[in-house]
């Protein structure tokens, strides 16, 4: 419980530093950093805990309910939010020169994490939604930090999908809720979702499958599902590189976790086909078009994030595999958090060095910046699920749960657009890498502390693609059971 | 060991008799344009001078040019120790089968074609690629009929082959044994360099394969070259007689077979370098580019050859 | 001896391992090269040891890690005595590919990072070394994929070309496709949940329906075959082995193609079985053309490397003619006679990378010696490297399936296993399998051309450029290399007759039918009823003594050589314009193959402007392009960028649309939950 | 009675839906808004009132408070800071839009059919209403072509929703309730900023304009 609260209550506390003081000051960087980490800590202790004694409850009762799903993405927002707040402008950006811009970058950084821990850490459906809807406010706040046009046009086309999309989740949210006060009444935590699984069975399936499609569309448009992802690509490239972080990295996640906890609740009444049915469908849409749109594609940020709505395709359709499938899926959503924000840090780097989101201008990067583009290298081979990476282990799962389940078409389909994604991006990433970088570009890196912060989760990655350590086994196997009806 | 000696004498025989061949060619051709002609024994005339003048080698030939008339010279007579000639003894003295033939006779070809590379001659290099040429494309062929000639026997071992078509001459004379061994003998035309492939009688640069190869060639080396030639063409023709028309020849080791399987040999031989003979008189040269109609049409043989076994069986 | 095996085994990923963190961190490039090639070699020699002690006891090596990704099934090691052959191909070449590198990257030292370079030459050792002791699904295409990443890495070392950034990009992405391939074959073959052990996969595909065993055999064909760089999925091939580093090429040439020939042995003759006749008709087809194909190609080309590649594409076909065979032969219930045929696909396997190595590292000096690739730029290099020049003769030789060296007793092996097809009575077989035959044979008729040409062209006659005339041979220490494998090319076709009985123990081992062959009579290399029979020694011994006593008696005579300028029509000096060229060379062969080349050809003449009849030049260019590219790849590539650029207008910029989107998919979902009543 | 009154509070929502549809200025998009919300208080206090459950009052005046009087107060000065923005062209003409909208009604009516059948609540008759405003809301969004009245629509739907939640299950929990509304109105408010925001930086709020960025 302490553990809880303080993963709560140190993002806040870091965003109330960040208002207070005025104007920026560097040390407000750092405290924020240690507050992530703090809060880094209590997600992992968290973690450990949940693993070893099951669901973890605030003391509202029914408020605040930990299962080892919500840990596990508590633990991925927290250290996403970590980096971003170690990464982004303030401390490591040599060009912090407007305090006004960092204070507002760090004032709605933490709110930003706050609300996607909040949203994983409630078990009451309804304030999830709330918490998801806040995240899209408080994001959008934050993406035109320096008022471009595009980022203004970005954020907007956000704001209005985004909402949109949401909106329809809550119309979902409420038809379920009609259900169960129909059927079942009034009753106290009738909002929680365990409450809610429990009570499936006799609910009505006509009436959860339109929720279900509600809140799919709903989510699904948070969660950068074809063909609902538009505002994805323009958001997630016109962020700076901490926001797009921790967009791409976790956000997506929070509203692929928030379908999953429908899911379960909905495959009590209905006939699994139809949700299963429902996610491999929006989940192959979103891998076709994360694939296709990376071929043509001009601009590595852009090409992140399509490869976003290509990964988060992939955890849908992993999602309806079956056991092995949602523990890949969930494995999948750790590792592409870690490698994704990984990678739009570096896009970052990249970008204040070169000046310029065309691939076409950036050239020669393993001359310009050796570390730098070794680790996005590293970052991109991650993403395109190559050894010794995580993602290898949890695409390879992937394909098995598919296979083992006899959805043979889904491998066939998925496998083909794998290839497109990963010639593709290879080959965008082949042409920054190497050959000359434009003259006037400055050669030369040297071995700052970033680079370290950032080598940090390419070793995590390989970490988790040889050993899969045993707690993380453990946590992902619980994640699965926490979602078994 | 008697087999070894009989292996050594029909050696020592081929190494003996193959000049003789192409002088009796030459000669035939001759009589039959109504000239004299050099004697048939001319070729060993010509060895022996050659063997004493001095060798003029190239200042830009390395060692190569230099080590491929003895290469030629070994590789062909190992070939022909192959061969059975006047008797056709089974077991292991014989080092290889007609796979092993073919690609042993290839290594000296390989290595006359470098050598005409090597002196930088543009004659050498037009004559080693254009040999190699008419090699690559008589493979094949030469393949097919050794394939024909292993289904009837199950072997493409010599001994086997012979004692096959001897112990069934019914099947020798069927179709499949002929259209082998049509194809053999276009096949033979092209690899040993005679009409209408090449002409060993020109030196005109338009037309020369082999003599545009050796150009550079003078002295003992010319002669170690030349009678390299005379014995791939020799080990051909023996190819050609003895394994398609194998009777008479000596399959125990005792004094009168083997007496009557040389006469055979010796008549065999004789009866085919004649029609070599008849057949350059008649014809005229290739265009380059026409060889490989006439080999494509030699690999349909050997494939109808294979086919036809095939069905017979 | 008894011999520490999994301690073996553990130094040898040990090895690799520190050889490439101790690159990557090397505070110079001098130290970042010695890590490598200490690091690379040592790991090589522990596999070779563990290789060998598997392939001396015959009993297989267990190593276990099920709590590595457990869910995956955990890593799982297991090496029997074909995956051992492999290894200590491996490893062999590894080894002195390493020692080799060591000098040649020398000339890298300061221009761009060897750290980088170190760290992915060892992940590639690495990875090609656990590709066949692989026990489990995972633990393969981990070790597989780890070596294609490697190997990418690799190929774009050189990458100031653009010519190796597309290579690289062509190579990934065949590569993955590959890949992609292989996860379903695997996986299809799994009997239960979870049971991804090999072990589980051969239990598995003994029960699967015939339907499935087939798309198992197919996927794992063209998966393997991708690797293998058979025809027409060798496109890559061309393109990335010559990019790479020379060491590297004979690295990928030598070894990595011929883990596809292990994948593809390991699934069709140890997990799949016996199948039936078409699975062995398809392999053969694919063979021939990958044969012929492979040696048409190389004969045109002009850049020695690539030749050298293409020259592998024809190998791969070889050895897929002998598989085929087996494949063919073992379906009508010969086992005994399908051995020759794995036996002699497993014998050239191991023979090509005996002079593919030797070939490409004699290559490498050349380029170092000459600095360029194309051959056109070349010749008279056997003066100033005579000992490279020797070990690409031999190289060349065998190439050329010439005997006594190793390409010719495992062609005769290959050819053996094709005849021993024309005895079954079905005319599919009797017409296949002969025509089997005419293809190997033209094959190698062609290799011996495209060999001529190549040493020819490259080492003998007049220098073509200044570079080459000023050739000479590297550090001493890049002949040890040369000298191991040329003395492996001869010996191995010498004592042919025991390597194939090797080979028959092995495939003995894995297909578990008793062996009734005849392996090695001594020194006779035996068909299939042992009725044919060739000694390679014995050839060698009697050519050898034949041209020595010719030689003997020679000189006994005496005779004076003179040196004299080469003849010329009367011209005054031999030029080296005066030679023919690389291309003049393959010129006969390309008009007699033009249907299959379809060469593109451009002739333009330029005059002095005022006088119309004195030319000033001549240009003639004529270029191959394979066809088979145009065909095959460029519908796949215009396709995926078609959809892509439909794909692309679907983000058309305006919220009003992507809001329509959104209500079309909800609409769309709500109207799916009728179909689901 | 109780059905009877929510049913015409719900129609009368419809109604207001459709005049936003058929009417081209925005100062008449605000009324109509205004007017919708004062139904949607009508029919939560109506609902409040026959389930005798006081926490609806309470809704149906924070309602009022926010919706009714705050928001149309600020889409006012956001107009006038706008200026007059003369005529709205939609993408659809208002024929089409009017008849879409009947269409959209109709398939919610469909939707609703075997969801009522389920339920015997008083209210459920104004379920299909609930779900018709919903989608034409919706449309109002996708058709029509400023920012202010996309928001205007956004602010439809959240109400369609409200009145869905307020007839379906008579309200959801108060802390939920409380928790949507500080959304909405966070929602709106950034919203209204980022109006601000393409007005200063594109000199428009004509959304058609925001196509830079595409592909």
């Amino acid at each position: 419980m302490p553990s809880l609260s303080l993963l709560l209550v140190a993002p806040l506390v870091a965003a109330a530093l960040a208002i207070v003081v005025k104007p920026y000051r560097r040390f407000v960087g750092w405290a924020g950093v240690v507050l992530a980490s703090l809060s880094s800590a209590a997600s992992g202790t968290l973690a450990i805990q949940v693993v070893r004694d099951g669901p973890v409850s605030g003391r509202a009762g029914d408020i605040w309910r930990v299962d080892a799903l919500s840990a596990m993405l508590a633990l991925c927002i927290a250290f996403v939010a970590l980096l971003a707040s170690l990464l982004g402008p303030g401390l490591a950006d040599e060009r912090d020169d407007d305090p006004a811009r960092t204070r507002r970058f760090r004032i709605f950084m933490n709110a930003f994490a706050f609300t996607m821990l909040a949203a994983v850490t409630t078990g009451n459906v309804a304030l999830m939604w709330v918490a998801v809807e806040a995240t899209t406010i408080m994001s959008a706040i934050v993406i035109p930090l320096d008022r471009t046009k595009a980022s203004v046009e970005a954020s907007w086309k956000y704001i209005l999908i985004c909402s949109v999309g949401i909106a329809l989740a809550f119309t979902g949210t409420v038809l379920a809720y009609f259900d169960f006060v129909s059927t079942a009444g009034e009753v106290p935590g009738s909002l929680n979702w365990d409450v809610l699984r429990d009570a499936a069975p006799s609910l009505h399936p006509e009436l959860l499958q339109l929720a279900f499609a509600f809140i799919l569309i709903g989510y699904g448009t948070k969660a950068g599902l074809a063909p609902m992802h538009t505002w994805l690509p323009d958001a997630h490239s016109e962020a700076p590189p901490a926001i797009s972080a921790m967009m791409s990295g976790v956000l997506l996640a929070v509203a692929m976790y928030a379908i999953a906890r429908w899911k379960v609740v909905v495959d009590g009444a209905v006939d699994r086909r139809f949700t299963t049915t429902l996610l491999i469908a929006f989940g192959l849409a979103s891998v076709a078009l994360g694939a296709f749109s990376l071929v043509i594609q001009r601009h590595y940020k852009r090409m992140l994030a399509y490869s976003s709505i290509e990964h988060m395709g992939l955890v849908a359709v992993g999602l309806a595999l079956g056991p092995l499938g949602t523990f890949a899926a969930w494995l999948h959503v750790a590792n592409h958090a870690i490698a994704k924000s990984a990678s739009f840090l570096l896009a970052g780097r990249v970008l204040r060095r070169y000046g310029t989101t065309e691939i076409d201008d950036v050239t020669g990067l393993l001359r310009a910046m050796p570390w730098t583009g070794t680790l996005l290298a590293a970052g991109i081979l991650a993403l395109v699920g190559l050894p010794p990476f995580g993602l290898f282990v949890s695409e390879f799962l992937l394909v098995r749960a598919a296979v083992e389940t006899r959805h043979l078409a889904v491998v066939g389909v998925v496998l083909l657009l794998m290839v497109v994604a990963f010639v593709s991006l290879l080959g965008h990433l082949n042409r920054m890498l190497y050959g000359d970088p434009p003259p006037a570009v400055a050669t030369g890196e040297r071995r700052s502390w970033p680079l370290f912060a950032l080598a940090v989760p390419i070793a995590l990655l390989i970490v988790l693609g040889v050993a899969l350590p045993a707690p993380v086994d453990a946590l992902i196997r619980q994640c699965v059971a926490s979602l078994a009806p | 060991m008697s087999r070894a000696i009989a292996i050594l004498f029909q050696t020592l025989l081929a190494a003996g008799l193959a000049p003789l061949v192409g002088g009796f060619i030459r000669w035939v051709k001759a009589r039959l344009n109504g000239r004299r002609g050099a004697p048939p024994w001319q070729p060993y005339y010509d060895i022996q001078k050659l063997l004493g003048k001095e060798a003029v080698v190239s200042r830009t030939a390395s060692w190569i040019f230099r080590a491929t008339p003895f290469v030629v010279f070994s590789t062909s007579l190992v070939v022909a120790s192959f061969v059975p000639l006047v008797a056709a003894p089974a077991g292991r003295f014989i080092a290889g089968d007609l796979f092993a033939a073919v690609y042993l006779l290839l290594l000296g070809t390989f290595f006359l074609a470098l050598a005409g590379l090597d002196t930088g001659s543009p004659f050498g290099g037009m004559g080693a690629s254009r040999e190699m040429t008419v090699v690559a494309l008589t493979e094949p062929t030469v393949a097919l009929s050794i394939v024909a000639l292993a289904l009837n026997a199950g072997s493409t071992s010599f001994s086997q082959i012979v004692s096959r078509t001897l112990a069934e001459p019914a099947a020798a004379l069927g179709p499949g044994h002929l259209l082998a061994f049509a194809a053999l003998f276009i096949v033979t035309l092209a690899e040993t360099g005679r009409l209408p492939v090449d002409n060993p009688a020109t030196h005109l640069e338009l037309t020369m394969i082999h003599e545009a190869m050796v150009l550079e060639y003078s002295g003992p080396y010319l002669a170690l070259v030349e009678w390299g030639a005379s014995l791939k063409l020799f080990v051909f023709l023996a190819l050609a007689v003895n394994l398609f028309m194998p009777w008479g020849i000596a399959v125990s080791l005792a004094p009168i077979p083997l007496a009557i399987g040389l006469v055979t040999f010796v008549v065999k031989i004789g009866v085919l370098a004649t029609a070599i003979a008849v057949l350059e008189t008649r014809v005229a040269k290739l265009r380059l580019f026409r060889v490989p109609e006439l080999l494509s049409a030699s690999f349909v043989l050997a494939l109808l050859a294979v086919l036809s076994t095939f069905l017979a069986r | 001896m008894t011999v520490d095996r999994s301690a073996a085994f553990l130094f040898m990923i040990a090895g690799y391992v520190a050889g490439a963190i101790v690159a990557l961190i090397a505070p110079s490039d001098r130290i970042a090269r010695g890590a490598t090639a200490i690091g690379a070699a040592s790991g090589s020699v522990a596999g070779l040891v563990t290789a060998l002690a598997v392939l001396a006891t015959g009993d297989r090596f267990e190593l276990v890690r099920p709590d590595m990704i457990a869910v995956a099934g955990g890593v799982a090691i297991q090496l029997d005595s074909l995956g051992a052959l492999f290894l200590a191909l491996v490893c062999s070449v590894g080894l002195f590919a390493a020692v080799y590198g060591f000098t040649y990257t020398a000339d890298y030292d300061g221009r761009r990072s060897l750290r980088f370079f170190g760290l992915m030459f060892n992940a590639f050792l690495l990875g090609m070394s656990l590709v066949p002791c692989a026990a489990n699904v995972f633990t393969f295409l981990f070790a597989w994929e780890l070596m294609a990443v490697a190997s990418y890495f690799l190929v774009m070392t050189e990458h100031e070309s653009s010519d190796a950034r597309a290579a690289g990009l062509w190579y990934a992405a065949m590569t993955h496709f590959g890949f992609v391939l292989l996860l379903p074959m695997f996986l299809i073959m799994a009997p239960a949940a979870g049971a991804t052990a090999f072990v589980d996969l051969r239990a598995g595909a003994s029960a699967l329906p015939p339907a499935a065993r087939s798309t198992v055999f197919a996927l794992a064909l063209a998966a393997f075959g991708s690797k293998a760089g058979v025809v027409p999925l060798h496109v890559w091939l061309p393109r990335a082995h010559p990019a790479a580093p020379s060491h590297v090429s004979a690295l990928m040439s030598g070894v990595m193609i011929k883990l596809g020939v292990y994948g593809l042995l390991r699934v069709t003759s140890d997990f799949l079985g016996t199948g039936p006749a078409w699975w062995g008709g398809l392999v053969l087809a694919v063979g021939s053309l990958s044969a012929l194909g492979g040696v048409l190609y190389a004969l045109t080309e002009n850049d020695l490397k690539r030749l050298l590649a293409y020259s592998s594409v024809e190998n791969v076909g070889v050895i897929f003619l002998g598989i085929g065979a087996a494949l063919v032969l073992q379906s009508y219930g010969l086992p005994a006679l399908a051995m020759v045929g794995f036996g002699a696909a497993l014998l050239h396997t191991v023979n090509h990378a005996c002079f593919k190595t030797l070939l490409f590292l004699a290559a490498g000096n050349v380029l170092r010696g000459a600095r360029t690739r194309n051959m056109e730029q070349m010749g008279g290099l056997i003066k100033g490297m005579p000992v490279t020049a020797m070990a690409f003769l031999i190289g060349s030789a065998a190439a050329a399936a010439l005997p006594p060296l190793n390409g010719f007793a495992s062609e005769w092996m290959v050819f053996q296993a094709l005849l021993s097809g024309a005895q079954i009575a079905k005319p599919e077989v009797a017409i296949g399998s002969p025509l089997a035959v005419g293809v190997l044979a033209l094959t190698s008729g062609l290799a011996a051309a495209t060999f001529v040409k190549a040493f020819g062209i490259s080492f003998l006659a007049m220098p073509r450029s200044d570079a080459a005339a000023a050739a000479r041979e590297p550090h001493w220490s890049a002949w040890t290399a040369l000298g191991a494998f040329a003395a492996a090319t001869v010996v191995l076709g010498l004592f042919a007759p025991s390597a194939i009985a090797a080979m028959y123990r092995i495939v003995e081992s894995v297909t578990a039918t008793p062996r009734n062959v005849t392996g090695g009579g001594g020194i006779w290399l035996l068909s299939a009823h042992g009725v044919a029979a060739v000694s390679p020694l014995l050839i060698a011994v009697l050519v050898a003594s034949v041209a020595f006593v010719a030689f003997a008696s020679i000189r006994a005579r005496g005779f004076d050589v003179r040196v004299a300028d080469t003849w010329g029509c009367g011209r005054i000096r031999q030029t080296a314009r005066m030679e023919y060229t690389s291309s003049a060379f393959a010129e006969p062969l390309r008009r007699i193959f033009s249907e299959l080349y379809r060469p593109t050809e451009d002739f333009s003449v330029s005059v002095h402007p005022e006088a119309r009849l004195i030319i000033r030049s001549i240009t003639y260019t004529t270029r191959i392009v394979p066809w088979i590219e145009k065909a095959l790849y460029e519908p796949v590539t215009r396709g995926a960028r078609a959809i892509a650029a439909s794909v692309r207008r679907l983000q058309a910029g305006s919220v009003h649309l992507y809001l329509l989107y959104i209500a079309a998919a909800l609409m769309a979902a709500l109207a799916s939950a009728w179909w689901f009543e | 009675m109780f059905s009877q009154l929510v049913m015409l509070g719900s129609s009368g929502m419809l109604l207001t839906a459709l005049i936003v549809l058929w009417r081209k200025h925005v100062p008449a998009y605000i009324s109509a808004y205004r007017l919708q919300v004062w139904l949607l208080a009508g029919v939560t206090a109506t609902v409040g009132y026959f389930a005798s459950d006081w926490r609806l009052f309470a809704v149906a005046f924070v309602l009022v408070v926010l919706k009714a009087i705050a928001i149309p107060a600020l889409l006012r000065t956001m107009l006038r800071r706008f200026g007059a923005q003369p005529e709205v062209r939609p993408y659809v003409n208002t024929e089409t839009s009017l008849l879409i909208a009947g269409l959209l009604v109709l398939f919610a009516y469909v939707l609703a059919r075997p969801w009522m059948a389920v339920t015997d609540l008083p209210t459920r008759d104004a379920l299909p209403i609930a779900m018709g405003l919903l989608f034409v809301s919706l449309f109002v969004i996708v058709s029509r072509r400023k920012a202010i009245t996309q928001v205007i629509g956004f602010l439809m739907l959240e109400n369609a929703i409200a009145l869905l939640a307020a007839v379906g299950t008579y309200g959801v929990p108060l802390l939920v309730e409380l928790g949507v509304f500080l959304d909405a109105l966070m929602g709106f408010l950034v919203m209204q900023i980022f109006v601000y925001q393409i007005h200063e930086t594109f000199d428009t709020i004509d959304v058609e304009q925001l196509t830079r960025l595409r592909h």
